[in-house]
């Protein structure tokens, strides 16, 4: 395999880590509570924003780090217990509705907040640099850590759901919901923990992705849409499912976009293909979306039985 | 009819706004109008398969944004005087432009619909979103139609006895569109499909039992929804003079649900006061303060907390206390 | 020998390792009430699935009037005279008994794609409807379904199953959930409807069973082990035997 | 304060405004649409800025005429920006517009001015078809023409001796522009050229090309938090050592170095302007900036504020009258001190100015864009000559 290829491999890689930590929290609170949240972005925003706020203040990357968490994952447990614990009982079009809000509230606060320039995050001490990998292969190191905490969580994530008590209500809440409730257990306890999970999760995310690209206003949409598209390819409610969807739209969406326009721009002029080989890659993690659905209506690894 | 009187002032009102605007030094409300005309247009159609189907589709800003394209294709190439594929000529007709319009949303709308409804659910939700983000990727593609930065409309379609430059007759134009599209609306809703559709929102087990093979006519809703929209669309096309891919973006698909659900789910003013409601806070906030969406979120969420039956919700409430 | 109504020929469903249904054969003849039974698990949920519908079989046969069947939807089998009633009712719950039944009765009438006359107006529609709540004897026409009592909207499960006009009605437990005075109602309606049309009734009340049924099948485990007469079942050890084990389970 | 952000109304839009009227006395009206929201809302903010500056220094007016500016969001969408093109020209009656900063946007708005008989000065975009076949008489450009910028970057690469070239700009317009633009004036090999997504915010899958082309340098260009994202990359690929960027000033302005960082140590830029020149008007023009914003004034703001000093020129030569003919005719005179210099409108009424080259270096131990050389002078666009008035 060329370099090059093994570098986009990586990138492919580094972009589904990315994807599957805010497809995690996505997809317990889709399966569990059965909300859908369209503010989860906001909360992506709100971690890199805290970290980037905190690290230019003290100096210090890693504190930004704890910020980040920990202000994503209060966010998170506030929305649930102010807004969205009354919205379990609702229609999917109410929760759209009222996420929606959320979002233009977030947006326009931080803005108000702190203004519309993007934001400066240094880099952590110790990851400015770039490793080599393979000869002729230096690959930033900073990417490296961000496949490595995103592999560290979804080892987390299995034996917290696999082998504690809460990963056992967790577990049993995706596929019986009832059943859970019968069993005595305080549901919005347990709801707003898991809420605060999944925004630790896109907390974490937001923290890992402000060094690389903007810390800035609308952050959290662009990715939004690519998360929701990762939860159901891979099965609404399922944590394995969000980690392979993840990895398979990140590669699926690199790949195509780093060869599709050179295999085009074999066959036709420059910029045509260009323009059209942006156009079919951007086309192509929605394509396997459909063909997913299409085949596996659930998605790949589908909770609910 | 209980409801005719209240209606009939409505409609008188609506007539009346373009002298309105213009006595009170106001005239481009006609032009802000017209576009919440279009708009509820395409709501009121979503709101056919929404409101009465119980199918959520986020991705109907695609029609929206076909029915324009189809517009702004069909001028492109009347301007250049080169036919579509060397063979479909292009017009500045709106008698042909609409119907085409239609037609290429409907048959969009047919396709995506066959394969999207094998699905239901969020499944369904996240399948026509993608259909939609698939035709909005097109478009940006497509370079020879202004890609990302969208295709200039330099005159609107003409009608024979109208003269669509005069805002005030386009909005007539529209008024009339929606009006007419409503009324079908109506009727469909009371008809024996619209008592299908209706019964497949409420329990499309039952609807299977009883012996309606329900796919086709949800596919059917949908195509009708679709054809509103590209209707809507092409409407649009011509009062804004532009069409560019933001009109079949998500957020556009997001916007038109808001709509529906902010004027009342399933009911036949409802989306269009929605459509009314939305762009005109847009307009009143956004004259206020910059920071005009930091008060429009927590309304949406108070209309869903507190007033689930959204405005239509509300009047009702208020009318049945008064 | 008259060629029965409906006839099951080796029918399996396995879900995951579980045989929910292990080839099974049953006949229901012209104008029977033939009832199906069995303990909790015993598979009848599944069974029905398969007879409407809405699940797929694995292998076996499901023939009605002739006619294999076995890969028909659900739509497709009502229209050919093969209608249901719901264990759990399944109806419209915003609209009126008689707006459930009328769309039952348009259901019947032929494709619904009508766009422009209004429906809820229509006396094609609305006077079967209120022949048929008449017949199953529920009186309450304009209120909401959300509104009726259980016992209600059991027989407006029953109305909306004989607009279809069946040759086969399968009626899912019409009696579950209903007091004293109610199940001997419908067992009286059941009764009257009895000969005009064949039934395949599944229920829990042996009593309606035995005092209704023409023959008797008893499911356990997913098996048919056995059909009968009422008198044949209430001899047949293995029936007792299934029985017994249920009753001594916890 | 001048600057107003709009006016207060009630109800759905019909409750009567400030009574449009041109009576003598009364200030004149500008209208500027530009971009407050989303990622490229800063730039926005520069431009308002900018223009109100030269207001200040003429105690709320433009070449003696009392001015009234109204700003309005386009929020980075063309058809909101026809939306306020249309109530500015038909309820406020505005006939002077000026602001936007995107040219796909300017793509939507302009024509519903133009057709309104109204005028427009561009502070920014330059786009070329309404440089060369569409340029009209009512339209006027004081930044430059898109190409040029790119025009200039191209020769700022031949002069610093690359020969293997690596291009990539977003795919719309100006972008498009922009890649032709450079190789109009480039003289050697363009290995290779890439459009990304104008949403795009990671490009790895780029920079992964760029390593495998190993081109001689790299031009690029991605205005506002586009080029944030794209050289903070860069430099984290461990690119920025070996393979040199050669970019046009929207790419690295004074907001972006502060948001890149380090990671911009070393960018070749081309520029009309930066804010070291040392001429009377440039230096008047940062310091009332920096003293009142207490920021150093973008390339945008530079452009907005000589908008606003070509404006104050063309009113204080038609005495607060924008009739069109006398109004365009005192325009194109061009009769102000611009802070770049040399400046002059062409046929196409757009600018024929000098281009300079800069480079990101460290000052005192601030990083900071320093002046070097002249690389174009009296430099035009090449699409005046098809351009008929």
């Amino acid at each position: 395999m060329s370099a090059l290829v093994v570098e986009q491999l990586l990138n492919g890689l580094q972009f589904g880590i990315m994807l599957f930590l805010l497809a995690a929290g996505l997809t317990l609170v889709f399966g569990i509570m059965g909300v859908i949240n369209l503010a989860h972005g906001s909360l992506f925003m709100v971690g890199a924003y805290a970290a980037a706020l905190v690290a230019q203040a003290s100096g210090h990357w890693w504190l930004g780090l704890l910020a980040g968490l920990a202000a994503a994952a209060a966010t998170g447990m506030v929305v649930e217990v102010a807004v969205l614990r009354r919205l379990y009982a609702r229609d999917h079009l109410d929760q759209v509705l009222a996420t929606f809000g959320l979002i233009l509230f977030f947006n326009q606060g931080i803005t108000m907040l702190f203004g519309r320039q993007p934001l400066l995050v240094q880099l952590p001490p110790g990851f400015a640099g770039s490793i080599e990998i393979m000869p002729g292969l230096p690959y930033p190191s900073f990417r490296l850590l961000i496949i490595a905490v995103g592999l560290l969580v979804a080892l987390g994530l299995y034996w917290l759901i696999q082998h504690t008590r809460i990963g056992m209500l967790v577990r049993a809440g995706a596929t019986h919901r009832d059943m859970v409730r019968a069993l005595g257990v305080d549901i919005r306890a347990l709801y707003t923990v898991v809420f605060g999970l999944g925004a630790l999760l896109a907390g974490l995310a937001g923290v890992m992705a402000g060094p690389v690209s903007n810390v800035q206003v609308g952050m959290g949409e662009q990715i939004l849409i690519l998360t929701f598209v990762v939860v159901v390819i891979g099965g609404i409610g399922s944590v394995r499912g969000a980690l392979f969807g993840a990895l398979l739209v990140g590669v699926t969406q690199t790949l195509l976009s780093g060869f599709v326009p050179g295999w085009l721009r074999q066959v036709m002029a420059g910029s045509e293909a260009d323009a059209l080989g942006a156009a079919l890659s951007s086309m192509g993690v929605y394509v396997l979306m459909a063909v997913v659905l299409l085949v596996k209506p659930r998605g790949l690894f589908p909770a609910h039985a | 009819m209980r409801n005719a009187l209240p209606l009939a002032v409505l409609l008188a009102g609506a007539i009346a706004l373009p002298w309105a605007a213009e006595a009170l030094g106001q005239p481009a409300t006609i032009g802000l109008a017209t576009r919440i005309l279009c708009l509820g247009i395409a709501a009121a159609s979503l709101n056919l398969i929404l409101g009465h189907g119980g199918m959520v589709s986020f991705g109907h800003a695609l029609y929206y944004g076909l029915g324009a394209y189809t517009v702004g294709i069909l001028w492109e190439h009347f301007r250049l005087g080169e036919p579509i594929f060397g063979v479909i000529p292009g017009s500045n007709e709106l008698l042909v432009t609409l119907p085409i319009a239609m037609l290429v949303a409907g048959v969009a709308a047919a396709v995506i619909g066959a394969l999207s409804l094998r699905t239901s659910g969020v499944q369904f939700i996240m399948i026509t979103l993608a259909f939609a983000q698939m035709g909005f990727f097109l478009f940006v593609g497509l370079k020879a139609y202004g890609g990302d930065d969208g295709l200039l409309v330099r005159r609107r379609n003409l009608v024979p006895g109208l003269d669509l430059r005069q805002p005030d007759q386009l909005y007539w134009l529209c008024l009339g569109f929606l009006v007419a599209w409503l009324f079908l609306q109506w009727r469909i809703v009371g008809s024996r499909f619209g008592r299908v559709l209706e019964g497949i929102r409420q329990n499309e087990r039952r609807m299977a039992a009883i012996g309606i093979a329900t796919y086709r006519y949800k596919l059917a809703g949908f195509v009708i929804a679709g054809m509103g929209c590209g209707l809507a669309g092409a409407l649009t096309a011509n009062e804004l003079r532009f069409v560019s891919p933001d009109l079949m973006a998500w957020q556009k698909s997001g916007e038109i649900m808001v709509m529906v659900i902010l004027g009342g789910v399933g009911t036949l003013l409802g989306p269009v006061v929605g459509a009314a409601a939305l762009v005109g806070m847009e307009y009143v906030l956004g004259g206020i303060t910059e920071n005009w969406q930091f008060f429009l979120g927590p309304i949406l969420l108070a209309v869903v907390l507190w007033a689930p039956g959204g405005i239509m919700g509300l009047l009702g409430r208020g009318a049945r206390r008064g | 020998m008259v060629e029965p109504v409906l006839r099951v020929q080796g029918l399996r469903k396995r879900f995951g390792g579980l045989a929910a249904t292990d080839d099974v054969s049953l006949e229901v003849r012209p104008g029977e009430l033939h009832a199906l039974i069995g303990p909790n698990g015993a598979g009848k949920t599944t069974l029905i699935g398969q007879l409407t519908g809405e699940i797929t079989p694995d292998a076996g046969q499901v023939v009605f009037c002739g006619e294999d069947i076995t890969r028909l939807s659900v739509a497709a089998r009502v229209k050919r005279g093969l209608a249901r009633s719901f264990q759990i009712v399944q109806l419209l719950d915003d609209d009126t008994a008689e707006a459930n039944v009328a769309l039952a009765v348009q259901a019947r009438a032929g494709h619904s794609f009508r766009f422009w006359r209004a429906a809820g107006r229509d006396a094609a529609l609305l006077e079967p409807a209120r022949a048929l709540l008449e017949q199953v004897g529920l009186a309450r026409h304009d209120t909401r379904v959300a509104d009726l009592s259980h016992g209600e909207r059991k027989l407006l499960e029953l109305a909306m199953a004989l607009a279809a006009r069946p040759i086969l009605l399968l009626l899912d437990e019409p009696m579950a959930g209903l007091g004293a005075a109610e199940s001997l109602a419908m067992t009286e309606t059941l009764r009257a409807l009895k000969g005009s049309v064949a039934i395949l009734l599944i229920e829990h009340d042996m009593e309606a069973v035995f005092a209704l049924a023409d023959r008797i099948t008893v499911l356990v485990y997913g098996r048919a082990i056995a059909t009968g007469t009422a008198e044949e079942i209430r001899a047949n050890p293995a029936v007792q035997d299934a029985y017994l084990a249920e009753e001594s389970s916890p | 304060m001048h600057i107003q952000r709009r006016f207060l109304m009630a109800g759905l839009g019909l409750a009567p405004l400030a009574a449009p009227s041109f009576a003598q006395g009364a200030p004149l009206k500008i209208g500027m649409i530009t971009t407050l929201s989303g990622p490229g809302g800063y730039i926005g903010q520069d431009i308002r800025d900018g223009f109100q500056i030269a207001i200040d220094q003429e105690q709320g007016r433009l070449g003696g005429q009392a001015v009234q500016v109204l700003v309005e969001d386009d929020g980075f969408r063309p058809p909101q920006g026809k939306a306020v093109a249309e109530r500015f020209l038909r309820n406020e009656r505005i006939k002077l517009f000026t602001g936007v900063i995107f040219s796909n946007i300017l793509g939507a708005v302009a024509p519903d001015v133009l057709d309104g008989d109204a005028i427009y000065v561009s502070p920014n975009a330059g786009p070329s078809n309404f440089a060369g076949r569409e340029c009209h008489r009512n339209y006027f450009v004081v930044s430059w023409q898109n190409d040029s910028l790119h025009e200039s970057a191209g020769e700022l690469a031949n002069r610093l001796g690359y020969r293997r070239m690596f291009i990539l700009a977003p795919n719309y317009q100006a972008g498009r522009d922009a890649l032709a633009g450079f190789r109009r004036l480039y003289k050697g090999e363009v290995v290779q050229e890439i459009f990304t997504r104008l949403d795009q915010t990671d490009y790895a899958a780029e920079l992964a090309q760029i390593r495998a082309a190993r081109p001689d340098a790299v031009f690029q260009f991605h205005p506002g938090g586009l080029g944030i994202a794209f050289l903070r990359q860069y430099a984290q690929a461990g690119l920025l050592a070996s393979i040199p960027q050669v970019m046009p000033a929207p790419s690295m302005d004074a907001g972006t170095l502060a948001a890149v960082g380090d990671a911009a140590e070393g960018v070749n830029l081309s520029s009309h302007w930066n804010s070291d020149f040392a001429n009377p008007a440039s230096l008047a023009f940062v310091a009332a900036f920096r003293a009142k914003h207490n920021r150093m004034p973008t390339y945008y703001a530079q452009q907005s504020y000589d908008t606003a000093r070509a404006i104050g020129a063309a009113l204080r030569q038609t005495r607060g009258s924008i009739e069109a003919n006398p109004f365009r005719t005192a325009m194109l005179r061009a009769d102000f001190a611009s802070t770049r210099g040399n400046f002059r409108f062409n046929t196409n009424q757009h600018p024929i100015q000098d281009w300079f080259s800069l480079k990101v270096e460290r000052v005192n131990g601030q990083l900071a864009i320093v002046t070097k050389d002249k690389i174009l002078e009296n430099h035009a666009d090449v699409f005046a000559a098809q351009c008929r008035i």
